[in-house]
């Protein structure tokens, strides 16, 4: 199995997770985080104090998925959530020895 | 100004055949003034609550309406709405003082007065201005800045329909033209007259008349600004909204306010506010006020149950949003009407406000596919026609309410309802027209001109820090 | 009604020997009533404080009460609790005129009124009602939507106790019930009676005084509401408390407040309003209002100190929710006292308030283990009985107090404080006796009907998405 | 106390040859008072006033002023300022009944008053104090709690300058300092007078000026307190700023506000509050406190105006925390001059503010490196120093201001504009230099007992939790 | 080592956590996610706007654990975090090849 | 390449995001999490109510970095995030078989 990471920009989740869902993928977990990366942040400005704000607001996007899919995934993924540009964000595919599904104590693919 | 020199000021109001506003006071107010004589000393009690109405209604627009709209959007724009009632508030309250209040409440034409008060000049804290009883007068600065606060809140309330994508630039030009061209004669058309000590006998009565601005000569009632305030900022929303185009996402991604407890907030320092608004109208402290303020309460708790339980019977839910809403609702309706009708008269009007600003927040919106972000036609166009309607129904003294009063007979006048709702109608169809046009023309050029949409990235970032440099939770 | 017939209504008080509430206008309003001549002509200034009265004690409750609540809760919950409190605010608001005031504030027996001013029947805008000085009325319909804010505040008090697990629609019809058969026959009980006019010589005051509620009779002390309103609440709460259960995860997971900001700044509308609510109830703007008004700061800053410097000296941290609550806690126990005591009669209220509630808050529910979410019965409930007995201490002229007012010899009576302080226990026993078992019966016969509690999935995910369909914060 | 038995208790003013607040009244008010004969009776329309003035004021404080700060500072420490505001206005408030009224307000030396009133001593709701019109008085507890709530105030401004850093304990011990040693002094010399009263010919006119204050004497004009509470609490700020020194990360690290909503809701409530403020001054309802209202909202509109107008051609984003600190800033400048200028000086007065106190948080603040955390000396000190300086400008009458007022000769008398503005700098002097003074004494005192600064981790963690034990946000 | 990651449901966490020290676990770094799956989200509704909320909150457990012990501490947040009902969430185990602690530099199993 | 997940101090971030950049590291994504650990927590009094509260809030700080820098990479950051007292975190090293930049559709190293 993979865990896939992906960190897209926050407008594209409802059509990230479409497109994950239409793959056959029943779940996600989602974090919101900050972002530093080539994609310029903006300036604030408090009582004449200017600030450099370099961190963007990302949305995090986890599934764990089989290993005959995570292809698949990755790149319908990469695909709605591509604007093409600066910012749209990273993919990061990690080997997974093991999942348990709580509610059942289902191991391996069968508890994703 | 052919006010008598004593009375330095006349003072706005709603209708010639006004009711009186404190029946039990007629006696005593009825001696007729020595025109020559001394002026008459203002009442403490009044200049207090008129004071006390005055930042009542300054409450109601910052905070009050600002946290109302500031709730409701996304919290990436959430301060760029605060920013944009603020700054209109300040930028219509010195505008007031320059030209607004010369130009709606003296005398000139039925739709604009003069520059004879252009910065104020003539008024001192000696000066008066009437009220709705003979012989009772008000500081006239009390009335410029009880005046004043209306003309800063109006132009706050245009702005929910387009939030979340309009220019800042863009908005305060708007505002400096329709302020200009919409709001003060539209005032000056529904509230300028020469106060009641100018209708003496039926020839003073018909001078004083044709003195009056053009809705107030055709005889349309206003207590306190539905068609001046709601339905001229309703109208103009709705242009705005539908010049500047819908929010990127609209329909598809989910827009929730951001932050309820705001709304709720806002919505309640809205309600407490609005009893300056609607009391605050009837200038005199008395019996009078006091049904204001009761029909005030009351339409707003009618109209907040009404909408919450058809929310609940046909979704499910009775909403904490759908309260807010149905209170403002309720508020509007009630605004126009609140000195013309008996207390059952404005449970009918709430309960009507309630019904008829959900359908329009809900079908009509629907059906006709605007985005208009915070609802400001739903909720102030509709309801503030409404209640301009139902104020011609329920203040026929027959349903109890206040009818007319003729000042020259100093006794209420035999009222015809049918006659007095195609007036009202007539005072809405004026105001819609009006302001509509003014609004349409005005976005045209500054589309024109500087743009009014900001750019996409902008509007995706949110408003608060690509225009305004700052994010609203650190 | 016996009432003279100029003054059209009757008038709400505390007690029959009640002190002028302005001794330095007593000259003034000595003069005898003409009573078959002109009615009198209420002041504006009067009229005018008492309509800021009323909009203060809308404040208090929404947004005042609502955000105190509100902020207490989890975050999951906060909804739930402001949608409580205005739907609450709304429906109390409504059937205060359909029935309320006729049930409360007509004459009846010694605990309910009459339903003689149905839907206000008979009330216009030059009615009167009676206030504290002979020959000193105000306009009936301010008196109407002032008492109306109290009967539409005291139910809102009460879901403090239950909150984060009743149902909304069994609160609502709890509500209904418990304000038709405790909130208005306490209020009548109270503070019905005749009137000051109606005492003249010792005949007319026995006549008078038989036409008052139970309670009036008895010669308690309530200036501003302590049985009728904190008592009522808090033991309804803790009723209510004690039959829905405790919250799941009680006692075990922490429950912290979601937003202590949003807890300070409903405490400090609370306070602010607090003015109406107490220096409203002298119902006159004069120098007695002034006592009140200083008696009502100073308690409740001297309870919030007291509550603060023991949680520093005990636990270590002076905390903001403590000094929030020692506010409420001095603004309730001051509410009986503040028209009857002296400043150092409030500084020692508002001190022994601080001490007691806290003890209330942490010791004795611990001890009982009911879980009072919000602490309705340990503020409320107790802050109510202390003030209500300390009343019958401080009210000594000995002390600092007011005394007795006789209404007839126009004096201060000589005090007895054992025997005041016998009736104030009576009192306060007989409100606790009525209200808790009214909400005995009403909640019972709820909870057998369509169920108190809401579901376990609902309690978990939360009464806002569950119940109200919406997220506080988007 | 040298003042007529009658009115036992003398009042507050401005300046010896002050403006009757309402030219349009002295006919009315100028019938010599029979000294020996019965007391005036308080208008119940002023009594009005002056209490929803003193309500308003409380609003300023808590939660306005707490808010506007509280959401400035980062959110691990908005509830030690929210703290420190709440109880520093109740211990203040407590100070102010035991000895801070008769301190401040009963005749002494120029520089204190005595103890004659503590616990407010002979006081009660038949007493009366001083207006500023001949014959007028309002009930003296009505004094006593409005001037409390400005002895209440002035102290809670001070903590922003020194917020997220210092020991609530420390800051408790120098209030207490301060306010004995500082803010009662200053009070005392700068509106300490006999009333108008005393005022009937040359001989008495000496006599009473010679009971008046130091700064009163020198005839130094504060209308409602630039020097008084915003040079004497700005400069104190400073003062602990610099001692207790920069925050951890101060210049490196970002400190931006945590919730600009909470700001913009605290700016609301301060500039509604304000006009308890500053119209509650006038101490009357009249038309000159119609004046007073219009420039307190002229002069914080057009300061609004200009601060958001220069940031965005300057840094190219008017922001929403520069609107509300615009807003601050002309209030501030126009608390002293609101009782002496025209609306066109309250426009030129804001908008000085706008542009000095913008310069004064950017520039300056930079230039002499201080961490004054929320810009207390930015704007209430140099905003103060502005109003106190241009009140001397813009008094004069040939620049629509009210000049001088001959209590004796009942006229207004000869302006000397040069003169009158180096009496003002003389007073904001004597004001830099005494509170400054009190204020490094008592940090240096606490410093070397308790000390002043938290521990590093403290601040690390934050005050809420540190010092507090409770989390904002939960 | 391990790092574990499990998906809880929130009201959970505190046993969860108590359930791992008791193991001898010493820290675990937790955040609050929202989850995607078969646990139904609620409608929400907002002026006659009626949205479908699919995301349901849930907590995310990590701790980084000694190889020996990984399969006792899955066990044990299984244990008590299960309640039987939908949505009680997963538990995903990735191997964890270095860890640093950073007050010490200690590397390996010692810095956990 | 290696995902490192550093658990550090909040106050830290700005210099952690400084030292990384300067070894030209070009993105970090940033998460806001509670830690329970060896560092203590605080209490806290609502009403006489008293509660410990074991987390405390620490910043998540993850990279994707080519196998070259990463213990270069690693020891900056400890370097940097160190202040000696207890709670000072830990830092997770993680292999990453694969990235994936949206934007582009590059993938490994380039992607980064
Ligand atoms: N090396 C990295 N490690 C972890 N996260 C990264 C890395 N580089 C980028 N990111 C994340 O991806 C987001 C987008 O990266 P950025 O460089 O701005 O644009 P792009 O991916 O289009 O080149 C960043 O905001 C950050 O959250
Ligand atoms: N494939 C997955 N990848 C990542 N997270 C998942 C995955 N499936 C489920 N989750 C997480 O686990 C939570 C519970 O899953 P759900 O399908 O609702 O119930 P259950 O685990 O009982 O079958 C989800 O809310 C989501 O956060
Ligand atoms: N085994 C672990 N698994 C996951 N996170 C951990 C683990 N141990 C510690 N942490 C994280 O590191 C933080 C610091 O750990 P702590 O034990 O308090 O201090 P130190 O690292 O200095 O020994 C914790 O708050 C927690 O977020």
């Amino acid at each position: 199995m993979k865990l896939i990471t992906a960190i897209i920009k926050p407008f594209k989740l409802d059509e990230v997770r479409q497109a994950v869902t239409d793959l056959g993928i029943q779940g996600v977990t989602v974090t919101e985080v900050q972002g530093f990366g080539r994609q310029r942040g903006h300036k604030e400005l408090y009582r004449g104090a200017e600030y450099r704000v370099d961190f963007v607001p990302k949305t995090k996007v986890e599934l764990a998925v089989d290993d005959s899919v995570w292809e698949q995934v990755v790149e319908a993924i990469a695909n709605v959530a591509r604007t093409g540009k600066v910012g749209d964000g990273k993919i990061f595919v990690l080997g997974l020895p093991q999942v348990l599904r709580v509610r059942t104590g289902e191991t391996g693919p069968d508890a994703i | 100004m052919k006010l008598p020199t004593l009375a330095q000021s006349s003072s706005s109001g709603s209708a010639l055949r006004r009711i009186a506003s404190a029946l039990g006071l007629l006696a005593v107010s009825f001696a007729p003034l020595a025109l020559a004589g001394t002026p008459p000393t203002p009442d403490k009690g009044d200049t207090a609550w008129m004071m006390t109405s005055t930042l009542l209604v300054i409450l109601m627009t910052i905070p009050g309406l600002a946290l109302f709209y500031g709730g409701m959007v996304r919290s990436k724009n959430v301060l760029s709405v605060l920013m944009q009632v603020f700054i209109i508030f300040c930028l219509a309250t010195v505008l007031w003082v320059i030209y607004g209040y010369s130009v709606a409440f003296t005398a000139g034409n039925e739709f604009f007065g003069s520059f004879d008060k252009l910065f104020l000049k003539g008024v001192d804290s000696t000066t008066l201005a009437a009220t709705f009883s003979k012989g009772v007068y008000i500081p006239e600065y009390v009335y410029v800045v009880f005046q004043g606060t209306f003309a800063a809140i109006t132009p706050c309330l245009i702005v929910g329909a387009f939030a979340e994508r309009m220019k800042f630039g863009a908005i305060l030009v708007f505002i400096l033209l329709w302020f200009t061209f919409a709001y003060l004669p539209v005032a000056h058309m529904v509230w300028y007259w020469d106060g009641p000590d100018a209708y003496t006998d039926a020839t003073t009565a018909a001078t004083a008349l044709s003195h009056g601005g053009y809705l107030f000569q055709l005889g349309a009632l206003d207590f306190a600004g539905g068609t001046v305030v709601h339905i001229n900022a309703g109208i103009a929303g709705l242009i705005g909204a539908l010049m500047v185009g819908k929010r990127l996402g609209y329909g598809t991604a989910a827009m929730p306010p951001h932050n309820l407890p705001l709304v709720m907030i806002g919505a309640s320092l809205l309600w407490v506010g609005w009893f300056g608004f609607n009391v605050g109208s009837n200038l005199e402290s008395n019996g009078f006020a006091g049904q204001v303020f009761l029909n005030t309460v009351l339409a707003t708790a009618v109209a907040t149950l009404v909408w919450t339980l058809i929310e609940w019977a046909v979704r499910g839910t009775p909403t904490m949003l759908g309260a807010a809403s149905g209170a403002v609702a309720g508020l509007v309706a009630i605004t126009p009407a609140c000195g013309w009708v008996g207390p059952m008269g404005a449970l009918a009007i709430g309960a009507a406000a309630g019904v008829v600003c959900l359908w329009a927040v809900t079908w009509l919106k629907h059906k006709l596919k605007y985005d208009d972000s915070l609802d400001v036609f739903g909720v102030h166009c509709i309801g503030g026609i409404l209640g301009a309607i139902l104020t011609g129904v329920f203040a026929d003294p027959a349903l109890g309410g206040a009818g007319f009063y003729d000042w020259v007979t100093m006794e209420v006048a035999p009222y015809d309802m049918t006659a007095q709702v195609i007036i009202q109608a007539k005072a809405v169809g004026v105001t819609l027209l009006w302001s509509g046009l003014v609004s349409l023309v005005a976005f045209k050029l500054i589309d024109l001109t500087i743009g009014l949409r900001a750019s996409e990235e902008t509007e995706r970032e949110g408003l608060d820090t690509a225009e305004h440099g700052e994010r609203a939770y650190g």
